[in-house]
């Protein structure tokens, strides 16, 4: 087998420095009856060139050759081929959690720079190594204001996505955590008087995403200014990192978790993506994942190690303050290298074509016969609109145009029938966007 | 002291932070022309708009950037580089092919949210990873949801939890052996459970006659690891699985050991009820400097209504889909479909041995017995009972020259190695937990008992020596205490650089 | 190995069942010594100096008959070398003499940079003899089984288990297989269990030491203390063709130059004319009475239905046709010479390949 | 001396010096050197209800946390604040600047409950603790 360093003589050698006659010796412990007689029936063994062969046959399987208008937590964006090549490079790829400081100085660096950005992207003082993606983040940053505040009611937007409420339920279910839903407005903002009804003394955090689900942005610091007033912390979920590139941070959010799928993260049917944790220095301790920090050596020369580790499972066991133990490094390398190329202009210009491309795509689609824009509230790259016509039949007579048509929001939220959310970015291209208007022209107009 | 023959001193590019290197103007990223008219982002965001962009981000060329990076990474250890004996890790090779098939366009770029009609691939993927994982573990229902190992164990006791509460009682207590890895006891309560701890009788296995004491009608389920961190098989599994399950109590085993199992006995065969896998540790998806990782759940039929959505199944016409609507199900554990990307790399390992992986199994054995060999009576050895996959040794004959078990380890990187994994598992007081994987040659594993063998002899004429390594990096030990008393831990300006 | 198997057929049902379709044979008695360098190219070296074949032509994977002599160019053993590697060998030898072979090796290879290990008590070393023997091992799992020449070995996945060593090489004059698995009782028992299972729809048969040596009497394949011992020579057991002269210096070489030209005896094969069976150690003689030779082995041939033997004569009592007496129980009765071997493999089962043929003994 | 006669001591490795009303608390001699360089110290604000033998506050080295544990119960009347900034008076000077809590006693009957320095010492030795 290829993979495998030894020669069969090389295997005997070794047997007989042992002292054992065969490799079943070595399984002695294991009961005879509970050792497999038979080979597993398992596919392959398969060359390399097999292997690259099936997944190939597979990926023509899916969806090659259509244009797509989905977004909803996840997002098309460009990808770089320096991003691929460093997080290819074996040093990196094949490195294990940097616990040796002295020889993982790489990957220690790297964290503290990703640490860094997140920090400046987001308005916050310090952000952890990763967690597993947004919605993993957003459910940490709930329990760890549990943890701050010693209180146990949790207020949550009915606007935040809805798999990532989901899993806040999931988590909360077998704790003292009380989870309820604040509903949108109009605007599709988070309606005021139903937080003020709920908003009291026991609230320990409300959680709003930012740009949310519908599309519109949520944060605000008047917003924050209210939570606190209730002496509880605002929590700010943003599942489209690159919106920070032109609007505004929630510097005022007590926690902030992002999602960073969109800094050079491909789709991938579901991950791997990159969550973060984002918050106050005063809340660090409280904080759950790995954290790189900076000192210095004998002859004080700068170096990082992974530090307050005391809040970790492998040191506090029962009484930690989550039980992650993998982050998601190589992803957040990934981010740091993508957002280190694009840099403070790359980014700001990047947000400025998502934003444009966006308005200029509800522009012509609001020109359709039937279709309006649903919520007026100011939005990044995505955004929600009514169809004149259920959007499952309209999405499935797209596809015979070799278009994805948004998503259909009525199967999260009930009361939005014939909703659905268009995400354009930087990549999807003005021709695109014209094709999908002119196919919608077609699929909409009366059957003659 | 002894002759160093795998390494040597090289030059490292030194390297500050990228943002020290930063000079306003410069690029590294250039965008398509804008093909359609760009908005006023003040008018169009209002109140919300970030003047400025983001304060205190890099302005660097490309070159510059892949510089940066990559003078970075020659300051790292890696598989690439050589032997990766952490115990309890698993740090196998991880073949190229599979990070070149997860990137294929229609693999990495597939939306999660797609019709499924468009996504027959990565059903048909998901689908056969499955397969072959129940078929390695025994097991009659899988989920591959969980993110990592955390969240797959943290899964498996929510379905135990849910399928006690729907016979009407979740009870209390969850049992963990006191060799257990911290993961399970934090995932015991984070799952709504009481932990108590399980003794380790004079061998180092599971004490059965005090278990079956500990067993009672209060408790949910014991998280065992088998093999255990010792690296020693529970003989009397199938009787522990017993004592439970007449108790209504369920088996769950960590996964994290599958290395020294696969091929050779099935957990789904000797009792376990449910079970997670490290596909990063046995299934070789790439570590990456600590994760991505992905923790399926493999678990017996009378679990399988449970299941965390999205569950994939098979419609009548044989059509596979992703199912929400699971009355019974825990909920979610993680947005969208699993880690798509990282359950491929694991199926590309898995197609590539097929049957085969026994091999790999047979060898990781072997190359643990071999140093094993080599290094007794050298090293204490706390519990000699036959290993699997990983020995333990402990520092007590160093000890008596005031050299413990972080010293030898840290000795070890001037030999070329990787340290071993030091001071776990708890219950041997000063552990050196060695998983040299089937990855290794017998080359490699001779230079690393010839290291391990000089050590011990560093550590008995000229003792200093081991005490303040490494000596051969970049920089020396650091200063753990300093910067866990006043943290930093993001850059503040040249101010906070020293 | 016991005699025979009675339970299962016995002697005659044994040897029929190899030439006609498969047997088994345990025969871990075998012994096996493993020569390999520390020197570059020492392990080569010492196994060129101690066999009379030629092992530096061997390629990794191949084996071949050979024998370690005397100085005297007699038999201390014969044996096959397998070469494991550039500089690693495998030397199966017998088990009768398997001490006094291993301490000969060790004495003879001092100056030698190597290792010499007898590695005996690792293996359990099965033959599965046969027409039909590649169908079993296919069966066992050994897909490959058709590329693998007589001769030659390889590292098989067989019964399950990986790296098994599988040679094409036999004592019976039939394509077969030796296999050499590892010796704890499971592993031997569980193998040997498989392959008796796999072989049952070739009519398999466990064959004793009864038909294993009728059948290597029928294709002339020599037994030691019988047609070669440390009284007879090379040239005299007529396997001048495996003893390479031109090859260089080797123990025996010198005895065996000289002795060439002046070969008192040789080895026929007998087929008795009278009825009666020439066993080994009877007195061979002319019309006249005179003593002339002796029988090395003799018996029944269960496939030619005809009693033979094999015994060193005189050159001039050697040749084909000619009538000699055999003294068997104080009666003197005819054999004629007749050639040898007395069984040959029919033609179309011969393995595919061949390479290996020219140094199988025939 | 390692354990000055005028405190009292507990099993979990606490003292406290009593004065009236008053005790003042801490961690002694032997618990500062198994725990090693302190680096956080987590305590109650004052006002505080502290109930005897109950969790305090938590004290942290870079590898482990240790629980503290109120040797008897009161009020919380002074919480010593320098040890945010320099917790590692804790290892420096146990049982002066590196107090942790004073509070006001409840019951001073639980103070007899409490070792001495000796039984202190000796319940250590009795821990195989090398001291």
């Amino acid at each position: 087998m290829r993979y495998l360093p030894k020669s069969p003589i090389e295997r005997q050698d070794m047997l007989a420095a042992i002292g054992a006659k065969s490799v079943e010796e070595l399984f002695s412990r294991i009961p005879v009856r509970h050792r497999l007689r038979e080979a597993l029936k398992l596919p392959g063994p398969y060359s390399e060139a097999e292997l690259i062969e099936y997944f190939k046959d597979r990926s023509r399987e899916n969806s090659l050759g259509y244009s797509s208008f989905l977004g909803g937590g996840i997002y098309r964006h460009l990808q770089s081929v320096i991003t691929e090549t460093v997080i290819q490079r074996g040093e990196f790829l094949t490195s294990y959690t940097p616990y040796q400081a002295e020889i993982s100085q790489g990957t220690l660096q790297a964290i503290f720079e990703f640490q860094t950005l997140m920090c400046q992207l987001t308005g916050q003082e310090v952000a952890n190594a990763s967690m597993w993606d947004g919605s993993t983040a957003t459910t940490e940053a709930v329990l760890m204001a549990e943890r701050v505040t010693k209180r146990q009611r949790v207020l949550v937007a009915y606007s935040l996505h809805p798999q990532y409420r989901d899993v806040l339920r999931t988590y909360v279910r077998n704790s003292q955590l009380q989870v309820e839903e604040i509903g949108f407005g109009g605007d599709g903002r988070i309606d005021l008087e139903a937080l003020e009804a709920s908003l009291r003394e026991d609230v320990a955090a409300l959680v709003v995403q930012s740009p949310n689900f519908l599309g519109v942005i949520d944060y605000s610091p008047e917003l924050a200014e209210r939570v606190h007033r209730a002496g509880a912390l605002l929590v700010v979920a943003v599942s489209e990192g690159v919106s920070l590139g032109v609007v505004r941070a929630p510097a005022d959010a007590d926690i902030v978790a992002l999602e960073g799928q969109s800094f050079g993260l491909a789709p991938s049917y579901g991950g791997p993506y990159v969550g973060v944790i984002a918050t106050r220095e005063e809340f660090v301790r409280q904080m759950p994942g790995r954290l790189a920090g900076q000192t210095a050596d004998a002859q004080g020369r700068r170096g990082f190690v992974l530090t307050l580790a005391t809040r970790e499972q492998h040191i506090r066991r029962e009484k930690a303050t989550s039980n992650i133990c993998t982050n998601q490094a190589l992803c957040a390398l990934a981010a740091t290298v993508h957002l280190t190329l694009l840099g403070k202009e790359g980014l700001r210009e990047l947000a400025e074509q998502n934003l444009s491309k966006a308005h200029f795509a509800l522009g012509e689609l609001t020109k359709i016969p039937g279709i309006r824009r649903a919520f007026d509230a100011p939005f990044f790259n995505e955004f929600a609109i009514v169809l004149p016509q259920p959007v499952e039949t309209v999405n499935r007579r797209l596809l015979t145009h070799k278009i994805i048509g948004p998503l259909a929001l009525e199967s999260s939220y009930p009361t939005l029938g014939r909703h659905a959310l268009v995400c354009v970015t930087e990549i999807t291209s003005r021709k695109q966007i014209e094709e999908l208007i002119s196919a919608l022209r077609t699929v909409l107009a009366p059957d003659p | 002291m002894g002759k160093i023959r795998k390494a040597s001193t090289h030059v490292n590019q030194n390297e500050g932070l990228i943002f020290e290197k930063s000079s306003p103007g410069k690029r590294a990223f250039d965008l398509p022309q804008l093909d359609v008219p760009a908005v006023d982002p003040q008018k169009a965001l209002g109140v919300h708009y970030r003047a400025g962009g983001v304060g205190g981000f890099p302005e660097v060329s490309e070159i510059e950037a892949l510089r940066h990076f990559t003078r970075l990474s020659t300051w790292n250890y890696a598989i690439d580089l050589g032997m990766y004996p952490l115990g309890s890790c698993t740090m196998k090779y991880n073949p190229r092919v599979n990070e070149l098939v997860a990137r294929l366009d229609g693999i990495a770029t597939e939306h999660p949210l797609q019709p499924e009609d468009l996504s027959k691939g990565c059903l048909r993927i998901l689908r056969l990873l499955e397969t072959c994982l129940l078929e390695i573990t025994g097991m009659d229902a899988i989920t591959l949801q969980p993110a990592a190992g955390a969240q797959g164990e943290l899964t498996g006791l929510l379905l135990i939890r849910a399928y006690l509460q729907s016979q009407g009682n979740a009870r209390s207590k969850v049992l963990v052996p006191d060799s257990a890895h911290g993961t399970n006891p934090a995932t015991a309560v984070m799952s709504g459970y009481l932990v108590e701890n399980v003794k380790s009788d004079s061998d180092g296995q599971i004490d059965v006659e005090r278990l079956t004491e500990q067993v009672t009608d209060d408790v949910a389920a014991l998280m065992i690891t088998n093999p255990s961190t010792l690296g020693i098989f529970e003989q009397r599994i199938s009787e522990i699985a017993e004592i439970l399950h007449t108790r209504g109590a369920f088996l769950y085993m960590d996964g994290a050991n599958m290395n020294a199992l696969a091929g050779v006995t099935r957990p789904g065969d000797f009792g376990v009820d449910v079970m997670h896998l490290n596909l990063h540790k046995t299934f070789s998806t790439p570590h990456g400097g600590g994760g991505p990782g992905a923790g399926p759940v493999a678990m017996k039929k009378i679990l399988e209504p449970f299941r965390p959505v999205p569950v994939l199944v098979e419609k009548e016409e044989g059509e596979l889909a992703l199912d929400e609507a699971r009355p019974r199900s825990i909920g979610r554990v993680k947005a969208f479909s699993g880690n798509f990307g990282v359950l491929v790399r694991a199926l590309a390992y898995i197609l590539a041995y097929g049957p085969g992986i026994r091999q790999a199994t047979e060898d990781a054995v072997l190359n643990a017995n071999y140093i094993r060999k080599h290094l007794e009576g050298i090293f204490e050895l706390r519990y000699s009972l036959p290993s699997m996959h990983e020995v333990v040794f402990s520092d007590a004959l160093q000890k008596q020259k005031g050299i413990n078990t972080m010293d030898i380890a840290k000795r070890l990187i001037d030999y070329g190695f990787h340290p071993y994994t030091t001071a776990f598992p708890l219950i041997v007081p000063g552990a050196l937990m060695i998983e040299p994987t089937e990855s290794e040659s017998k080359e490699e594993c001779d230079l690393f008992i010839e290291a391990m063998r000089a050590i011990a002899q560093e550590a008995a004429l000229v003792p200093e020596l081991v005490k303040q390594a490494p000596h051969s990096t970049r920089i020396g030990r650091l200063d753990e205490v300093a910067a866990a008393r006043k943290p930093v831990l993001r850059w503040k300006g040249s101010d906070s650089s020293a | 190995m016991p005699i025979e198997y009675p339970r299962t057929g016995g002697l005659v049902a044994e040897h029929k069942a190899v030439r006609g379709g498969v047997g088994i044979f345990d025969v871990s008695h075998m012994g096996d010594v493993r020569v390999r360098g520390r020197g570059l190219g020492a392990g080569l070296a010492a196994v060129e100096h101690i066999t009379m074949n030629n092992a530096a032509r061997l390629a990794a994977g191949q084996a071949q008959y050979s024998a370690m002599l005397y100085p005297e160019g007699t038999f201390v053993d014969d044996l096959i070398v397998h070469r494991l590697g550039e500089d690693d060998f495998l030397l199966v030898i017998n088990a009768g003499t398997r001490e006094k072979d291993v301490a000969w090796i060790q004495e003879n290879t001092k100056g030698f940079d190597c290792e010499v290990a007898d590695w005996s008590d690792a293996y359990t070393q099965l033959a599965i003899q046969g027409p039909r023997a590649a169908d079993v091992i296919r069966k066992l799992g050994y897909a490959a089984v058709a590329d693998l020449s007589t001769y030659w070995f390889a590292y098989a996945t067989i019964c399950g288990r990986s790296d098994i060593l599988i040679a094409r090489t036999g004592y019976t004059g039939e394509d077969g297989f030796e296999i050499y698995v590892p010796s704890d009782i499971e592993t031997s028992e569980d193998v040997w269990r498989r392959v008796l299972e796999a072989g049952r729809e070739f009519g398999i048969l466990p064959c004793g030491l009864g038909a294993r040596n009728t059948l290597r009497l029928e294709a002339r394949l020599p037994l030691y203390g019988h047609e070669i011992s440390q009284d007879i020579n090379v040239w005299e057991a007529g396997l001048g063709r495996f003893c390479k002269m031109e090859k260089g210096e080797f123990v025996g070489r010198a005895a065996l130059e000289r002795m060439k030209s002046a070969l008192t005896r040789t080895l026929a094969g007998l087929e008795m004319v009278d009825r009666g069976i020439a066993r080994d150690g009877y007195r061979c003689q002319d019309e006249a009475g005179n003593v002339i030779g002796h029988v090395t082995s003799g018996s029944p041939s269960p496939t030619l239905g005809k009693n033979i033997a094999l015994a060193y004569l005189p050159p001039e009592f050697a040749a084909l046709g000619t009538v000699v007496c055999v003294q068997i129980r104080g009666q003197k009765l005819k054999a004629r010479v007749v050639p040898t071997p007395f069984y040959r493999r029919p033609r179309g089962q011969e393995p595919g390949g061949g390479k290996g043929h020219s140094s199988a003994p025939r | 001396m390692t354990y000055p006669a005028a405190l009292r001591y507990t099993k979990d490795h606490e003292w406290i010096g009593v004065n009236g009303e008053l005790g003042t608390v801490g961690l002694t001699d032997h618990a500062q050197s198994q725990l090693g360089d302190v680096v956080f110290v987590e305590l109650p604000k004052s006002g505080a209800k502290l109930e005897a033998g109950k969790p305090l506050g938590t004290v942290e080295s870079v590898k482990a946390v240790f629980e503290i544990y109120a040797p008897a119960s009161g009020e919380v009347t002074e919480v010593n604040d320098d040890l945010a900034n320099a917790p590692e008076k804790i290892n420096q000077d146990p049982y002066g600047a590196g107090w942790l809590v004073k509070l006001r006693l409840s019951n001073r009957a639980e103070i007899t409950g409490l070792m001495d320095a000796e039984a202190y010492e000796s319940y250590l030795a009795g821990q195989g603790a090398s001291c």
